[in-house]
């Protein structure tokens, strides 16, 4: 791996998830031929959050739950950026959620990789919105009571038009979606699978290891087929490419926007002085 | 001359377009107008009226005497009738009962059906209305073929002229004076100065009364070349705004004291990230929910310690529409120069009071963009510097240079910290730049005397009230004045100490029941306010009320 | 007697362990302990510490001054060995090295690897760390086995001999002095309170410094019949626990600043509509993330003044775990009495330090829960009264009854109005209730000499500091004095007036960098302190800097 | 219609599909054998939402978008009480977004019906998260860019037990509906299709009247039908129950919650004696 994105001393726990999947970001804008300051990374708050420290390009990290947006308008103002969340599955899913049903539906041009852990790590281990059924936690002690939520089921049910899982143990596979993920025009949603070595005892390496299973032959332009393979869970998970439609994303909606980004244009005095002439 | 015009009725009784026709035909002969508007939390029925006040000389505020009253229902005419003058006058169709003198019907339903639109009643009393004064259709079919098809519009053209027709002429007008002048409100001013300030992005979710900001720049985003977008909830709004602001553009959000607590968070974020940030808060009465479509200020101490931990913002609470435009521009300048967030404090009054003012001046808005062009490759988006302020680059533009925001305490570079003296390096140099931003805070206004017998003091919208009870005030005895702040946080005090020392008396007059900017006086300089004059029922202060009492406790 | 112990070394060490089993030994011994918890935002790795200061009498605050450190790692001895006091000892593994000939290396790792379990190693330093006390193996093999299986608590019990038998005795303890007290840190205190409250509802989403509330409850839940619920946000906490409250039941939510600025509108609510709520503000320095894992005061007139409109609320801050205790308490009463909501303003350094504290007295535990039993049918939820408290009925228990909440300015029967008068009646109403609650307000604490020449002034946990501090200065000469505040909104300022009419010099001391008490005490009283004593870089002052500071300024 | 219900005046516009949602939940709660004093209406901010104003049952009228947390609270505190929340589309699906993901998977036993007008009312005319696409409003001259969220899907989606459409142009059927809601053990969602005749110039009356059709043998126990008769939109809408599941409900995890409600249980002074001594 090329050191132009850097290494730097993380704060995560020796044998994290997140570590491969750092690697596999930073091989991946490496073979998208993209220079660190052309990128831009968003974090919400987290172990997962805490990536865009860890990588030498634009970042942002802001408010538990609120990547989505920060990351929609930013690649609104100037589109010219390659933006990309990295950001937890408490953060996306939980404080975040509201965010994560509405920018599916205005699919804007951002690649959003959750590392999904099942699992709140920065806070030590309460249960998360894809924590499993019976998942004993400290904070759960008869176990999770509540229907895990499936985010890829979710996504495909409001209109995503990139919906993929990925493993972390699988770094070869994932800097292959990664790529396909932010080489997608619009809105693209990678749940990547990432054992918390010091809170999730249920969803180890191990446990994910045995299940996960790359998937072939799978027609992703088929919908109906998408939900099937997203429902698949617990004794088999396929990962890979789940589903993908090219539709317009949301700065299409924008005749002016095509000539140049937002943040290289300006309404002119002339403009103005017209709107404030309309009220004489 | 001057005159006031109460026109009231249900929602959805053609009131708003009577008023509107009213309103552009009075502003277009060069008179000066100033209306309030008082409508209730529903879209249809209800009572609801405006009120029209008119003169030869400029306007700023309403006044509760009325001239005439257009009664579309019977309830206007029952419960505005005690404020109607001796010779003044109620116009109404025939099924509006009084046995008041004052009473005026005409047939307006009968006609208008005869016409063939039963939906140009309210045409026909504008016809009666303007023959009262004296005025004729000048203007008028400019008006409704800006508003109708040709078929309505002559209807309406038609609908009038019966009306006129109807009653006699009863006051006389002056001739206007023409000039190329605005009619518009606070809420409406305030979107044209991000305008003006080549605001490129605004992200908000519907909330009365801060909806119409957004309402206006949606439908000239094309034409301005703006992103406008509706956000899921008001947080998403905020991180929106600041995701923008955040590579380079000038982006705002706004709304009314419900979505601004949902902002809190994020308004320490921007605090904490330093990045630019301009917050419309127009207030309506709390909590919660509280009355959704009239005017209060009582967020003050909220706009001012929101959020967790320590940070420099300032609030601006808004006079006029004049000053609603002007500060508005400065205020996109105020948040890039410090790199911090500025609220825009207006209120209900304020945002829908549609009113003459003079020509914005585009000469007068300078726009300053604190932008760092040439960033070196050792650039470090949170330098500490003398001024505390650091030089602030975009990120995309410079090969080799990265910028990071984070809303962790950070280093220079923006990384995460734990260092208790980086902390301190941190909170000192933010707390340096707000003190810096401390020199271009203005005064507040000097209405009447300078440092007078009698002081009286607001802040806001009630600049309008203000600046009519001490004209009317120095009428009698020239020894009143007023300060009124727009500039609150961090609260100037100079003109206050100045003349605290030679008043005999201080009042103190805001919309709300707790008197904040009399607590936030007395936490800045120690100096009691001798009287309170508050309101909190939703409906704005007069000039009247205040003059009232004033002389009662002196 | 009193010692002074430091545990430290990187997160995932055993720090935790070492230092849970040596507090209770030493608390089970009848000794008093001072805990204080120093960790990054981190799981693993990074520099964490535990000072462990214990006596025979009973204390207040952590001090600086070391008579031990165990050194789990190099850093540890590197960052902390200039707190060593000259006959103190740093124990610590061979790998750690220093010049320092108060280094003693033993092979703990070597030996713990022996006994088969290399986590023991801790356990090693542990046996070496009583030993230096002369203290045996008393509680050791109870407390391991309640923590391990057979298996480990072997290895554990070995792995301690091994380490008694490696220094000799160097410090002198006495016998200690046994009674039922209680090890206990301020966010379980707060938890305790509330299940003695009869709270039957705690809804919150995780979140460090507050999180420890939830952990202890949930454990607790089925015992005490209580529904624990992580909500999915913070917006959702607050007003799961409006929900729960509303229809009678006692409900409380907790969280630190970030989620504080999420529930911010529901506090609004909660005002409005007149629902009783607690609400656990436990504090870390901002603004926004901020520094996650430790300490500030710096939210205080942030939750004096959150949301929007006017409303009243009521503010305590906690000073120790006795104080949360009985304070969660009593905050339910007055939530019921009042029907407002309350905050506990609570911090990292209270939340975290786990001390010995007296049992907690449940005689003194009152429930008043001032709720209407028979309402008659003509009942009205907001009826106006003579003291602005409405009787409070709950829902579904009386036939004909129904009971209605509303966000909305409302009449008496909770319905959405639009009337003036009745909304200047509820304004009223709800004033009138916070003024009657001025009564139940609570003075500061008084340490030290009442009315004294020097007054310090503090708020919530740094009544540990000051009241060490106040102590040590009136050793030398009586002439100090210190006013800590508990109730802190509504501002009781009577004492304070009093001792500042005797007082030569004010000082206040406050973990914050503009001294939010100080211009909270101007905006009340207006008066002026002379100096204040802040500190702002997350980690807590301590009684010797503050006795430096003041002995600097006189 | 008997007026235990009382009738009040209201605040809506002549013509607004809301007076029949009204109507038909007075029918509905007479059915059911319910008294006023028995139910708590819940409500957010909007026109809809208003509805608790004009119901003589227990009412909350709370913060918008957060009638979903009020009201799951009140049910765990008092289970006694038929919890029933009627609030908008903007309130449940905009900015209470977070809370109907979150209140699908904890399935507390109370019934949300949706005041769907696919527009926000109170606030005069902006597009909601149902809107369809290309939908113009005053805020949305070019036409909604966003694509529609479907409730149904993702009720679905996020594992609801039970899930329908209705008309309120349809009353009969509506009450029908309204009581299967009511009557079952869990979280119910139903979609109310709601003419707004102020401000929704598309889906009028006319617009849905003429593509609604009532479910006929359609297996709601089976998900994968269920799917494809919530996506059917546009030229033809069905109505009716379109999923249905027994599974078991919030309170049933808590043993103690099965004796009396949770505001009848006090927690006993000895239990916080011994708690306080394991501090010993
Ligand atoms: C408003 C707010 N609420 C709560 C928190 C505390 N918090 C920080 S990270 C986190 C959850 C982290 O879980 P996840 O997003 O899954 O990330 P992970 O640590 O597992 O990578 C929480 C609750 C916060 N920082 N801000
Ligand atoms: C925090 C907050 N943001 C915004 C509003 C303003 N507001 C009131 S109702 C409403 C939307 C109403 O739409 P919907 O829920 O669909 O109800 P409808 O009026 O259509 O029945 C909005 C945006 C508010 N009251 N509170
Ligand atoms: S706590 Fe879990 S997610 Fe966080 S760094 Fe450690 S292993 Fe990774
Ligand atoms: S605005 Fe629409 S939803 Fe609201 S009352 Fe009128 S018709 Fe009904
Ligand atoms: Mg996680
Ligand atoms: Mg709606």
């Amino acid at each position: 791996m090329s050191t132009k994105y850097a290494t730097y001393e993380t704060a995560w726990c020796p044998g994290c998830g997140n570590f491969a999947i750092l690697d596999a970001l930073k091989d991946t804008l490496n073979k998208l031929n993209l220079s660190p300051h052309q990128v831009l990374v968003v974090g919400g708050i987290g172990q997962a959050a805490k990536l865009p420290q860890y990588i030498n390009t634009n970042g942002f990290e802001g408010l538990h739950g609120r990547a989505l947006p920060v990351a929609i308008a930013a690649k609104i103002a100037n589109h010219n950026l390659k933006v990309i969340v990295n950001t937890g599955d408490g953060d996306s899913y939980g404080e975040g959620g509201n965010h994560f049903i509405h920018n599916i539906r205005r699919n804007v041009d951002i690649t959003h990789f959750v590392h999904d852990n099942q699992i709140y790590g920065l806070t030590k281990g309460q249960s998360s919105p894809t924590s499993g059924l019976g998942h004993v936690t400290d904070f759960t002690p008869n176990g999770v009571f509540n229907k895990p939520l499936n985010p890829l089921t979710m996504a495909l049910s409001l209109g995503a038009g990139f919906v993929a899982r990925a493993f972390s143990g699988e770094k070869d596979h994932l800097v292959e979606i990664m790529q396909e993920a932010i080489n997608y025009k619009g809105y693209a949603i990678v749940d990547i699978l990432q054992p918390c070595v010091s809170f999730n005892k249920v969803n180890t390496f191990a446990w994910y290891k045995d299940r996960v299973y790359k998937l072939k032959d799978h027609d992703y332009k088929d919908k109906v087929k998408a939900f099937e393979v997203a429902n698949i869970w617990d004794e088999e998970i396929p990962i890979g490419i789940i589903y993908k439609e090219e539709m317009p994303s949301y700065t299409d909606n924008f005749g002016f926007l095509k000539e140049k980004p937002l943040i290289e244009q300006d309404t002119s005095k002339e403009t103005v002085k017209k709107l404030i002439e309309d009220f004489i | 001359m001057e005159y006031n015009v109460l026109i009231g009725g249900e929602a959805g009784q053609g009131m708003k377009t009577l008023t509107s026709v009213f309103s552009q035909m009075i502003h277009k002969r060069g008179f000066y107008l100033f209306t309030l508007a008082d409508y209730m939390s529903r879209v249809r029925g209800g009572h609801n009226f405006f009120q029209l006040r008119f003169s030869d000389d400029k306007l700023y505020s309403h006044c509760e005497k009325l001239d005439v009253i257009i009664a579309l229902n019977q309830e206007t005419c029952d419960l505005h009738l005690g404020r109607l003058k001796e010779d003044g006058v109620v116009l109404a169709d025939t099924n509006v009962k009084s046995n008041d003198s004052r009473l005026v019907t005409i047939k307006a339903k009968e006609l208008a059906t005869e016409v063939g639109n039963v939906r140009t009643m309210s045409t026909v009393l504008l016809g009666a209305l303007l023959k009262l004064f004296g005025l004729d259709e000048e203007y008028l079919e400019e008006i409704f073929s800006h508003k109708f098809n040709e078929k309505i519009t002559n209807q309406n053209l038609e609908s009038y002229q019966r009306g006129q027709s109807l009653v006699e002429q009863k006051f006389k007008t002056s001739k206007g004076n023409k000039a190329e002048r605005l009619l518009i409100n606070g809420n409406q001013a305030i979107a044209l100065g991000a305008l003006a300030a080549n605001m490129k992005f605004y992200s908000a979710y519907p909330m009365t009364p801060a909806t119409s900001i957004m309402s206006y720049l949606v439908t000239k985003a094309e034409e301005a070349k703006i992103i406008v977008e509706q956000a899921e909830d008001e947080i998403a709004a905020i991180n929106m705004a600041i995701g923008a602001a955040s590579v380079g553009v000038r982006a705002m959000t706004g709304t009314s004291g419900g979505g601004f607590s949902l902002m809190v968070e994020g308004l320490g974020l921007a605090g904490i990230a330093e990045i630019p940030l301009v917050i419309a808060l127009v207030q309506r009465p709390g909590p919660a929910t509280g009355l959704p479509t009239r005017t209060e200020q009582a967020d003050l101490k909220f706009a001012i310690n929101a959020s967790q931990g320590e940070f420099g913002r300032i609030v601006i609470s808004l006079n006029s529409p004049e000053d609603a435009f002007y500060q508005t521009t400065r205020a996109f300048n105020l948040a890039e120069k410090y790199q911090l967030p500025v609220i825009l404090l207006s209120d209900q009054y304020l945002a829908d009071a549609t009113q003459t003012v003079n020509l914005f001046d585009l000469d007068k808005v300078a726009i300053e963009r604190s932008i760092e062009d040439e960033p070196s490759s050792d650039y470090k988006r949170y330098a500490l510097s003398e001024t505390g302020i650091s030089p602030r680059a975009l990120p995309g533009y410079h090969s080799g240079v990265v910028i990071n925001h984070d809303s962790d305490e950070h280093d220079e570079e923006g990384n995460i910290t734990e260092s208790a003296q980086v902390r301190n390096d941190m909170v000192n140099k933010r707390a340096m730049k707000f003190s810096l931003a401390k020199n271009d805070i203005q005064e507040p206004k000097v209405l009447g005397i300078e440092n007078p017998q009698i002081l009286l003091l607001g802040w806001g919208s009630t600049y309008s009230q203000l600046k009519d009870a001490v004209e009317l005030l120095n009428e009698n005895e020239r020894r009143y004045g007023a300060l009124v702040f727009g500039d609150i946080w961090p609260l100037p005090t100079k003109k206050f100490l100045d003349s605290y020392k030679t008043s005999e008396k201080i009042i103190n007059v805001e919309q709300n029941s707790t008197a904040q900017l009399a607590s936030l006086i007395k936490e800045t300089t120690g100096k009691d306010i001798d009287l309170n004059i508050l309101r909190y029922d939703g409906r704005p202060l007069s000039a009247d009320e205040i003059i009232e009492k004033v002389l009662e406790v002196e």
